[in-house]
C-alpha cells in the first residue's frame, strides 16, 4: 500500500464500464445459443449436475424452490389464446449471463461475487456470507443459495455416489450463493495451458459441459474477442454489440431480419450470452 | 387541560420517578415473563437455522429474503421516532416531549439492536459475519463499498453508537439522581459509575446544553440518512416494485409513522406499568396521537406517489408487481396495510378518540401491524413477481420457524426495554422539572397557560 | 463441428496410452483375491491413474439401445463424466441426459453387491460358487424347453455367449422384451421398405412429417436423430427445414414442430391418407384407396382443420425431398399396423424412398446383430408361464413385473416357475421375485460388445470396457456369469478362457481380418480397439426391396365415444424416464420433464377444455379407472393434447428398485388394458379407456415453472419469428 | 495556604441570584469569585448561566475537527481500500465509485461529529470528575447549589452572605 499504488490504480481503474478500455484482452468468454436448435431435451442441464457436483434436492425442496440447476431449461408456449399449441413449444436454456455490469456484483457486502478481466462474473464461495443480495437483484433469478448442507443431507451424495463428485469444481457447504461458472475449471485449465506455450486459446480448445452435450450444437461458446472464433463470428453476423442495451439493428425501421438478441437487454445488464430467436416456418 | 401539573413538586418528581426503578406494577413481571419465554422460542428457532440452513425459513431461490428483511427495516423504522422525539423536537423547542423523550429515545437503541440481529440471523453464514466489517485482515480483502448492504451496516452502526451516545448523555443528570437517591448496593456502585461524577455544576450544564444540541442537530440527518440508506437497498437495487426514486422519504415517512405507533403503544404500557400517570399525561398523548395522525397521512400520500407514479409509468413489470400485490397471493396482506395503515388512524381524527386510552392502544397497535405488513408488502411481492415470469412464485409462504425467530425478536426488544426501564429513569426527571419551573414561571409572569404556543409549534 | 482436429489429437494421446494399460492389466477383472495385484505407492499406482490428471477411455453407452459412444473421464480411478465420443457417427460427441446420468447408476447406493438367495421373504447373501452351483442344481434334469430366457435387446458377443447357453441347456426360448420398442413400424417397414429400419435422412429432407415420432426424445436413436434434425434446421441455402408433427399427446418432438396437430387418438393412418388425397398425386391403387379420404371427412374424423391438411400438401408438394415417420402415437391401437401402413405409403406418394430413406448397412457378423425387443414376447412368455410351461426362468435385467399390464398378472405367472434366476442392477419389482438374483456389473465396470439396432453411416460394432475397477466385489459382468454358466455345460471348449475378457479378446483377434485389423499385430490392433471404442466395418447394405402395396390396407372409423370410459388413456415415453429402468438415478428424477416441468413425480395431462369440462385445475388428484384397475395421480392441465386423450408417463410408480424410485409416483401399466395390435400381436399402449373422477384433494405440482407456466407475461424473453422475417443464410 | 469549601442551599433560584450578585460586588480577601465559585443547580437553568456571566463554551471546536475529520478520512480511508490491495471489480462500475463513497463518508462525517463532540464534552465539562469536596442530594432535588473555595479568613464573611439570603442549609468542611 502507498499513495502512488493508490493513485496510479485509481487512475488507471477509474473505467466505467469493462469494455470501455482493455480488460477483455486476450479473452472475453461468452456463448451464444440458438434456440432454434434447442429441442429441450435436458441434456446440458444433466450434463451441468455432473461436471458441477449440482446437489439433487429431492422431491420436498424442489416443491420448495429449493433446486440447484445452474442451468434450467424453460418451456414457453405461444401467449395467444389458440386451443392448441400449434407451433409448439420453445424451450430457452437460461443460465448465469454473465453480465458485463452484473446486478448481483455490486450489491454483494463482501465483494464475493466479481468480474473477471476474462468477462466472466465470480463467485468466491469461501467469501460468500451468505447475506443472498446478489440474488435479490439478478434480473434473471439464475443464483442458486445453498439453503442446507447439502454434501452431508441425506441422500444428496451417499456412499459411493459421491465418488462422482469432479474434484476440479468444490462442493459447496450451506449458506453460500453459487450459479452458473462457464465451467471456469476448464477455461483455466485451457487458459493455463495455453500461457505455457506462449499462445491464447484456440477456438474449440474448451467447451462448457453444456455445449459439449447438446445433441444439436444449439449452444456456441467461446472467446469473443478472437476473430476465428464461432460465437464472435455469430455476434458479428447477427450484430450484436456487447457494450449496447440497444442495437442498431433494432432501431431500424421495421426491424431486421436478424434474430440474435439478448434477453432483458434494456436493463443494462449486458449480458454475455446472445440467444437466436426460435424460428418458425410461415407457410404451414 | 394542561399536559404537566406546575405544581407539582420537585421532589414529588424524584420520588415517583425514583420508584420506578423499585416497584413496579404487578403487569410488569407479566409482561418481562412473556417476553422472555417469546425470546425463547426464538432463540430455539434461531438456534436450529443456524445449524440445519437457512433452508428452514422456507426461503426460496427467487424468492432469498423474507420476513426477516421485512422485519428488520420494521425495527429501523421504529428507531426513527425516538429521534424524533428526542432531538427534532427538542430543537423546536416542544417541551411537552421532555417527559417522554427517554422512553422513547431508549426504543431507538433497543429497536436497532433488534434489527442489527435480523441482519446477522439473515445471513447464510452467519458464523462469517465479520466479512462485512472492513477490518485490516491478513489477505487485505475490504468488504465491498458499493454494497448498499454495508451503507447499511455502517449507518446502523452510526446511528446506534450516536443513539447510545445521545441517550447516554441526556440520562447523566437523572443518573446522578439515581446514585443520590439509590440505598447502597451494586445498583448504587453502577449509577455512581455512570454519572461520571456529575454535580451539576455551571461549567457542566454550559457544556451539557451545547453539546445535546450539537448531536441532536447531526442525529437529525443521520436518522433520516439510516432509513434512507435502508430504502437504497431496495431502490438502488434494479427489481420492479423497489427501484422506485420515492423510496427514500417513503420508508423515512413510513419509519416514523410506525415509530410514533410504538411510541404510543409503549407509553400507554409504561404509564400504566410504573405508575406514571402524572407524567405522561392524557394531553401530551393527545399531541403524539395528533402528531402520529399527521404523519400517517403522509405516508398514506407518499403510498398514492408510489402507486401513481408506478401506475403511470411505462414500465410493465413495477406495474405488473402492483397488480400483484393488489389481486394476488398477497392481496389480503397488502389491504390489511392499507387498511391498518391509511384507515384505522383516521380514528385519530375524531376528537373524542384522542384521549380514549382502549381506542388508542388498539388503533397503535394496528397501525404498527400494518406498518410491519407494509415492510413485508414491500419485500416479498418484488420476490415472487419479478422481471423474469419462469421464476415467479407465488406460494411461498414463511416457515414456523421463520415466524418464531420474527416473534422472538419482539420477546428480545421487549425485554431490552422493560429491564432498561426499570434499571433507569425512563422518564427525564431534570427536564420534567425544567417544564414545570418554565410553566410556573411562565405562569407567575402573564397568567396564561402555556399550552396553545407550543402547540401551534409542533404541527 | 466445434472439435477442432487439436482436441481431438489430444483425446487420442491419452486414448492410446490408456487402453494399452488396460488391455495390459485386464482392468475390472482381477480381483485381489487373485493374487495378481502387488501393493504399489499411490505416487507409482496403476498405469491408468495419475493423481490429479483425468484420463479418458472410450467405451458404450447402455442406458438405452441407441449405442452412443462414450468417452469417460476418469481421475484416481473413479469415473467422473462421461461424454460423447466424437469418433462415433451415431451420437458424434455428444450425449443426452439420461447417458450422463448413468454414472449415477454405477455409483448407485442402491444397487445389488452380493448373490442373493431367496430364503422366504428375504434374500441371503451367498457365494458366486454356491450360486452357480445352485442353478447347475436346478437345471439338472430340466428339459431344454422347461427353461426360459427373458432379455432386453441384447447384441454382440454376451448374444452369442447366450445363444451358446441356450443351446447347451437344449432351450429355444429367448423372450427379447422391450416395453418401449418400434416394433409395429418395424414391421411395417418390413412390408413396405422390405427392412424394418431403413435409414432415415431427416437431414436431408426439406420437410419432416412426423406421426408421432418422437425421434428427439425418445425414438429409436434420439441424439443421432437430434443432430439430423440440427442439420435439417440449418437448411441448404438458408432453406430451413420444417417439422410437422401430427400426434394425440405432444412429444419433444412435437413441441419442436413447426406445425403440431392434434389427432384424434388413432385417426392418424386417416390423416395420412387424406394427406394422400389432397395432394392429388397418388395413381392406381393408392388413388383408389384414398379416393373416399376428402378433406372434410377427415377433417371430421381426425379433428385436424381442413386449410392445415390443404397447407400440408402444398409444402409437401412443393418442398422435396420430404420424410414421413411414423411413430409410437400411431402404433399403439389395434389397427397400429395399418396406421404405419398408411403412413409409409406417404413416402411412396412423395416419392421419399431412396432419397430419405435409404437403405441401412448391417454388421456383417449376423451372430453379433441385436435381437431386437417388443412387447408380443413378453405376452407370449406370460401365456407359458402361466400353462406352467416352464420350470426355470433366467430373467436377464428386465423387469416386466413393473413393465406388463397388470392384466398379465406377470407377478402370479412368474410363481408358476420353479426356478426364477434374475441378472439384476438393483432389487426392482421382477428381482424381488426371484429366487436367486445374481448382481451385475455397470456398464462402467463391464467388458462387451454392442451392435447399435440403428446404425447410421457405417456398420459398427461398438466396445464397452470398464472405465474403472469394480466397485462392489461382487458384482460380476453378464459376460462372465453366462461364461461361468457355460463351462458348467461344455467345460471342455470353453476352458481356454479364464474369463469373459480372455473370450471377448479371443473372439475379436479372431476375426481380426475381417474386422479391419489385419495387418496389425494381436497386441496393436486390441489396444487400437479399446482406444477408438468402435470398430468401424464396411458392412453389406440391404437394399429396400419394399412396394407401394395397399392391399389389405383398410382403416377403421374413428371409435366411437365409450359411454362408461370416455377418455383415452396415453401411457407417455418420456425422454427422461423411457421404461422406468433409470427412475432410481436422481438427476434424471430431477431433471423436469421438457414439456410439463414436473420432477419426481407422475402426472395426467389433461387438455384446458377437458379439465374446465370436467372442473378440474392444476394439482387436483383425480382417480383414473379403467376396465382394468384405477389409479390416483396429480393433474397437469396441459394444452399440447387432444381433448379426448389424457396421458400419463411411464417410468415412475416404482414398490422396489430403490431410494430414488421407490414410491414416486404411479405406474400407468396397472390399469392398462390387454388390448393387442391385431398383426403383430404388441401391446396397444393407447387403447386403454378410461374416466376421471375428482377425489376432492388437491396439491401443488412439484414443477420448475413458475405459477404463470409458459407465459412471459409481456417480458421479452423467449422470441420467435416466422421464416419470412428471416434470413438464415447471412448465419455463421 | 489551605482553603476550605462551603456549600449553601438555596430553594429559590432568586434568593441564589442575589448571593451571587453580593459576592461578586463584595471584595473578600482569599476568595475569587471567578475561581473559587461554582453554583450547581437540579436543572439546566438559563438564569443560572446569565448571572454568572457568559462563559464560552469550545465543545462546537470539537464538533468541527471530529466532522470534518471523519469525513475526510472515510473518504480517503474508503477509496484506498478500494484502489489498493484487492481490487474488486465490478462490471459497470468504476473501482472508485463515487456515488457509493459519498453515501459512507456522509456516515462518516456524523460519526467523527458525533464521536469527537461527546468527547469534547466529557473534556471541557470535566468529566469524568472527583466528586466535589462538599455535596448535597438536594442539589438533585430542587435546591441550588454554591459551593466556594475560600481561606480560612474568608469562611466567616462568606458564612454570612450565605446567611443573609436566608439559605436553606450550609454546610461547611471540616477544619483541618
Amino acid at each position: 500500500m502507498s499513495v502512488t499504488n493508490l493513485l496510479d490504480n485509481w487512475a488507471e481503474v477509474r473505467h466505467f464500464h469493462p469494455i470501455d478500455d482493455k480488460p477483455h484482452d486476450p479473452y472475453k468468454w461468452a456463448m451464444s445459443i440458438d434456440l432454434d436448435a434447442c429441442i429441450g431435451c435436458n441434456a446440458c442441464a444433466v450434463a451441468c449436475y455432473a461436471e458441477n457436483n449440482l446437489p439433487v434436492v429431492g422431491r420436498e425442496k424442489f416443491q420448495h424452490g429449493q433446486v440447484m440447476h445452474w442451468m434450467r431449461i424453460e418451456r414457453y408456449w405461444n401467449e395467444d389464446d389458440r386451443e392448441f399449441p400449434d407451433q409448439g413449444a420453445e424451450f430457452l436454456p437460461m443460465m448465469c449471463q454473465q453480465c458485463e455490469a452484473a446486478p448481483c456484483e455490486t450489491v454483494c457486502p463482501v465483494g464475493a461475487t466479481n468480474h473477471t478481466q476474462d468477462g466472466l462474473n465470480s463467485q468466491i464461495y469461501n467469501r460468500c456470507i451468505g447475506s443472498r443480495y446478489c440474488s435479490a437483484n439478478c434480473p434473471y433469478k439464475v443464483r442458486y443459495f445453498n439453503w442446507y448442507d447439502y454434501p452431508t443431507t441425506d441422500n444428496v451424495w451417499p456412499a459411493e455416489m459421491n465418488y462422482q463428485l469432479n474434484p476440479d469444481v468444490t462442493v459447496r457447504g450451506k449458506g453460500v450463493m453459487e450459479k452458473c461458472t462457464f465451467c471456469v475449471q476448464r477455461l483455466r485449465a485451457a487458459e493455463v495451458t495455453a500461457k505455457g506455450e506462449g499462445r491464447i486459446v484456440r477456438e474449440g480448445e474448451v467447451q462448457t459441459a453444456c455445449q459439449q452435450s447438446c445433441p444439436t450444437n444449439a449452444i456456441s461458446f467461446g472467446n469473443l474477442v478472437d476473430p476465428e472464433s464461432r460465437v464472435y463470428k455469430q455476434w458479428k453476423a447477427q450484430q450484436v454489440d456487447l457494450a449496447k442495451d440497444e442495437q442498431e439493428k433494432d432501431k431500424q425501421e421495421g426491424g431486421s431480419d436478424l434474430r440474435g438478441y439478448r434477453i432483458l437487454e434494456d436493463l443494462r445488464t449486458y449480458p454475455s450470452v446472445m440467444y437466436l430467436e426460435r424460428v418458425r416456418e410461415s407457410a404451414v | 387541560m394542561k399536559d404537566i401539573r406546575e405544581d407539582i413538586a420537585w421532589a414529588k418528581i424524584n420520588q415517583d420517578v425514583m420508584k420506578s426503578l423499585e416497584n413496579p406494577r404487578p403487569m410488569y413481571w407479566v409482561i418481562l415473563f412473556f417476553a422472555a419465554l417469546v425470546l425463547a422460542v426464538g432463540i430455539g428457532c434461531e438456534v436450529y437455522q443456524y445449524r440445519t440452513g437457512m433452508g428452514v425459513a422456507n426461503l426460496d431461490n427467487p424468492h432469498v429474503w423474507g420476513l426477516y428483511i421485512g422485519t428488520f427495516i420494521f425495527w429501523i423504522g421504529m428507531s426513527h421516532s425516538g429521534t424524533l422525539l428526542s432531538a427534532i423536537l427538542h430543537l423546536m423547542h416542544a417541551d411537552w416531549r421532555k417527559p417522554i423523550y427517554r422512553f422513547a429515545e431508549a426504543m431507538t437503541t433497543f429497536s436497532l439492536m433488534t434489527a442489527g440481529l435480523f441482519v446477522l440471523m439473515h445471513l447464510g453464514r452467519l458464523w462469517q459475519f465479520y466479512y462485512a466489517v472492513p477490518y485490516p485482515n491478513e489477505r487485505w480483502a475490504w468488504p465491498n463499498f458499493q454494497s448498499p448492504l454495508i451503507w447499511d451496516a455502517m449507518a446502523m452502526f452510526t446511528y446506534l453508537s450516536s443513539s447510545v451516545l445521545f441517550l447516554f448523555i441526556g440520562m447523566i443528570p437523572d443518573i446522578a439522581i439515581a446514585r443520590d437517591n439509590m440505598h447502597s448496593g451494586w445498583r448504587k456502585k453502577l449509577y455512581t459509575l455512570l454519572a461520571l461524577g456529575w454535580e451539576g455544576t455551571d461549567r457542566q450544564w454550559r457544556n451539557f446544553r451545547m453539546t445535546y444540541l450539537t448531536v441532536a442537530c447531526f442525529l437529525i440527518p443521520l436518522a433520516v440518512s439510516v432509513h434512507s440508506i435502508v430504502a437504497s437497498d431496495f431502490a438502488v437495487s434494479q427489481q420492479p416494485g423497489w427501484h422506485v426514486t420515492s423510496f427514500p422519504p417513503y420508508f423515512v415517512a413510513g419509519a416514523l409513522y410506525s415509530g410514533c405507533a410504538a411510541i404510543i403503544t409503549l407509553f400507554i404500557i409504561l404509564r400504566y406499568v410504573f405508575k406514571f400517570e402524572d407524567y405522561m399525561t392524557l394531553p401530551i398523548l393527545k399531541k403524539v396521537v395528533r402528531l402520529t395522525f399527521a404523519i400517517a397521512m403522509v405516508w398514506t400520500y407518499l403510498n398514492c406517489v408510489e402507486f401513481a407514479s408506478v401506475w403511470y409509468s411505462h414500465d410493465a413489470a413495477s406495474k405488473g408487481v402492483l397488480i400483484q400485490k393488489m389481486t394476488g397471493a398477497y392481496a389480503p396482506f397488502w389491504w390489511a396495510m392499507i387498511f391498518c395503515g391509511s384507515i384505522v388512524p383516521l380514528i385519530f381524527a375524531v376528537k373524542r378518540f384522542q384521549t380514549n386510552i382502549p381506542v388508542i392502544f388498539a388503533t397503535s397497535l394496528l397501525m404498527n401491524l400494518g406498518m410491519w405488513l407494509e415492510r413485508w408488502m414491500i419485500v416479498s411481492p418484488t420476490f415472487s413477481h419479478g422481471y423474469y415470469p419462469w421464476t415467479w412464485d407465488h406460494d411461498q409462504w414463511p416457515s414456523m420457524i421463520q415466524w418464531g425467530i420474527v416473534f422472538g425478536s419482539f420477546g428480545w426488544f421487549t425485554l431490552l426495554f422493560m429491564v432498561f426501564c426499570k434499571m433507569f429513569p425512563s422518564v427525564s426527571m431534570y427536564e420534567v422539572k425544567e417544564m414545570v419551573y418554565h410553566r410556573s414561571l411562565h405562569l407567575k409572569q402573564n397568567g396564561t397557560p402555556v399550552e396553545q404556543t407550543v402547540e401551534q409549534g409542533v404541527h | 463441428m466445434i472439435d477442432s482436429e487439436f482436441d481431438r489429437r489430444d483425446f487420442l494421446k491419452v486414448l492410446g496410452w490408456g487402453g494399452a494399460a488396460v488391455a495390459l492389466s485386464g482392468c475390472g477383472n482381477t480381483s485381489i483375491e487373485d493374487g495378481k495385484e502387488t501393493i504399489v505407492s499411490y505416487v507409482q499406482a496403476k498405469d491408468y491413474v495419475i493423481p490429479g490428471v483425468a484420463v479418458y477411455f472410450n467405451s458404450t453407452c447402455a442406458q438405452c439401445d441407441a449405442g452412443c459412444s462414450i468417452t469417460g473421464k476418469i481421475r484416481e480411478g473413479r469415473v467422473l463424466k462421461l461424454e460423447g465420443n466424437p469418433e462415433s457417427p451415431i451420437n458424434k460427441g455428444r450425449l443426452c441426459g439420461l447417458g450422463q446420468a448413468s454414472v449415477q447408476h454405477h455409483y448407485n447406493p442402491d444397487r445389488v453387491r452380493e448373490p442373493l438367495l431367496r430364503q422366504g421373504d428375504k434374500g441371503e447373501a451367498i457365494s458366486w460358487e454356491k450360486a452357480y452351483g445352485l442353478i447347475n442344481e436346478k437345471l439338472s434334469g430340466v428339459k431344454g424347453e422347461e427353461i426360459a430366457f427373458i432379455t432386453g435387446d441384447v447384441s454382440g458377443h454376451q448374444k452369442v455367449l447366450l445363444g451358446n447357453y441356450m443351446d447347451s441347456l437344449g432351450s429355444k426360448n429367448h423372450f427379447v422384451y422391450e416395453a418401449a420398442a418400434p416394433a409395429v413400424v418395424r414391421a411395417a417397414n418390413l412390408k413396405a421398405y422390405g427392412v424394418e429400419m431403413p435409414r432415415y435422412r431427416i437431414d436431408k429432407a426439406k420437410v419432416v412429417l412426423s406421426f408421432g415420432a418422437d425421434f428427439l426424445g425418445t425414438w429409436v436413436s434420439p441424439v443421432h436423430f437430434a443432430q439430423q434434425y440440427a442439420a435439417f434446421r440449418k437448411g441448404v441455402d438458408g432453406q430451413r427445414g420444417v417439422l410437422i408433427q401430427a400426434e394425440s399427446k405432444m412429444t419433444l418432438t412435437g413441441a419442436n414442430a413447426d406445425r403440431w396437430l392434434a389427432v384424434r387418438p388413432g385417426t392418424e393412418g386417416i390423416l395420412a391418407l387424406g394427406i394422400i388425397n389432397a395432394l392429388g398425386i397418388a395413381t392406381g391403387d393408392v388413388a383408389q384407396l384414398v379416393k373416399d379420404y376428402d378433406k372434410a371427412r377427415v377433417s371430421r374424423d381426425t379433428g385436424v382443420e381442413p386449410s392445415h391438411i390443404d397447407k400440408i400438401a402444398a409444402i409437401l408438394r412443393l418442398r422435396s425431398p420430404s420424410l414421413v415417420l411414423a411413430g409410437s402415437a400411431a402404433e399403439g391401437y389395434v389397427h397400429g399396423m395399418q396406421n404405419a401402413e398408411a403412413i409409409n405409403l406417404l413416402n411412396y406418394v412423395l416419392g421419399n424412398v431412396g432419397k430419405t430413406i435409404e437403405s441401412p448397412v448391417s454388421v456383417p457378423f449376423p451372430q453379433l446383430a441385436p435381437s431386437k425387443g417388443n412387447t408380443a414376447s413378453l405376452k407370449r412368455l406370460n401365456d407359458d408361464l402361466a400353462a406352467g410351461k416352464y420350470k426355470v426362468l433366467f430373467n436377464i435385467a428386465t423387469n416386466p413385473v413393473f413393465t406388463a399390464p397388470a392384466s398379465y398378472k406377470f407377478g402370479d405367472s412368474m410363481a408358476k416357475a420353479g426356478f426364477k434366476v434374475a441378472f439384476a442392477h438393483y432389487l426392482d419389482e421382477t428381482a424381488l421375485q426371484a429366487d436367486l438374483v445374481l448382481p451385475l456389473d455397470s456398464e462402467m465396470e463391464d467388458w462387451g460388445t454392442h451392435v447399435p439396432e440403428y446404425l447410421t453411416e457405417t456398420a459398427q460394432i461398438n466396445i464397452q470396457q470398464p472405465l474403472m475397477e469394480r466397485l462392489h466385489a461382487n458384482t460380476r459382468g453378464m459376460g462372465d456369469i453366462l461364461l461361468a454358466l457355460v463351462k458348467q455345460r461344455k467345460p471342455e471348449e470353453y476352458k481356454a478362457f479364464d474369463d469373459y475378457y480372455g473370450y471377448l479378446r479371443g473372439a475379436m483377434l479372431q476375426n481380426k481380418g475381417a474386422l479391419g485389423g489385419a495387418e496389425k499385430d494381436d497386441d496393436n490392433f486390441w489396444n487400437d480397439t479399446l482406444s477408438n471404442g468402435i470398430v468401424k466395418l464396411s458392412g453389406p447394405s440391404s437394399a429396400l426391396s419394399g412396394k407401394a402395396d395397399v392391399a389389405g390396407l383398410k382403416l377403421p372409423a374413428p371409435r366411437e365415444a365409450d359411454k362408461e370410459y370416455p377418455l383415452r388413456l396415453i401411457a407417455s415415453v418420456t425422454s427422461n424416464l423411457r421404461d422406468g429402468r433409470h427412475t432410481n438415478q436422481p438427476w434424471i428424477q430431477e431433471s423436469p420433464d421438457p414439456l410439463t416441468t414436473i420432477v419426481w413425480d407422475s402426472w395426467i395431462e389433461m387438455h384446458p377444455k377437458k379439465a374446465a369440462e370436467l372442473g378440474i385445475v392444476e394439482g387436483d388428484i383425480v382417480k383414473v379407472t379403467s376396465r382394468t384397475g384405477s389409479i390416483s395421480a396429480q393433474v397437469y392441465v396441459f394444452p399440447g393434447i387432444h381433448p379426448e386423450a389424457v396421458s400419463i408417463p411411464i417410468g415412475r410408480g416404482h414398490e422396489a428398485m430403490g431410494r430414488y424410485a421407490k414410491g414416486y409416483g404411479v405406474n400407468p401399466f396397472s390399469i392398462m388394458d390387454s388390448v393387442f395390435e391385431s398383426t403383430t400381436g404388441e401391446l396397444a399402449m393407447h387403447e386403454t379407456n378410461v374416466n376421471i373422477a375428482k377425489t376432492g384433494q388437491r396439491v401443488i405440482v412439484v414443477k420448475d415453472e413458475g405459477p404463470v407456466g409458459g407465459k412471459q407475461m409481456g417480458a421479452r424473453i423467449a422470441v420467435s419469428r416466422s421464416t419470412d422475417q428471416v434470413d438464415l443464410s447471412k448465419e455463421v | 495556604m489551605s482553603k476550605r469549601h462551603l456549600l449553601a442551599l438555596y430553594g429559590d433560584f432568586d434568593q441564589a441570584e442575589a448571593v451571587v450578585k453580593e459576592l461578586r460586588n463584595t471584595k473578600i480577601t482569599g476568595f475569587d469569585v471567578n475561581d473559587d465559585m461554582i453554583v450547581k443547580s437540579p436543572i439546566e437553568h438559563p438564569e443560572v448561566e446569565k448571572f454568572l456571566g457568559e462563559k464560552p463554551v469550545y465543545v462546537q471546536w470539537f464538533t468541527l475537527i471530529g466532522a470534518v475529520i471523519g469525513g475526510s478520512l472515510g473518504f480517503l480511508g474508503i477509496s484506498s481500500a478500494q484502489a489498493n490491495f484487492f481490487m474488486q471489480m465490478k462490471g459497470g462500475k468504476p473501482i472508485v465509485p463515487l456515488p457509493a463513497n459519498f453515501v459512507l463518508t456522509y456516515e462518516l462525517f456524523i460519526l467523527g461529529g458525533v464521536y469527537i463532540t461527546v468527547l469534547g464534552f466529557l473534556i471541557c465539562s470535566g468529566l469524568p470528575a472527583k466528586r466535589s469536596p462538599l455535596y448535597n442530594a438536594k442539589v438533585s432535588v430542587d435546591n441550588i447549589g454554591i459551593l466556594v473555595k475560600a481561606e480560612e479568613a474568608a469562611v466567616a464573611v462568606l458564612k454570612a452572605i450565605f446567611a443573609k439570603h436566608q439559605a436553606i442549609e450550609i454546610q461547611e468542611e471540616a477544619g483541618k
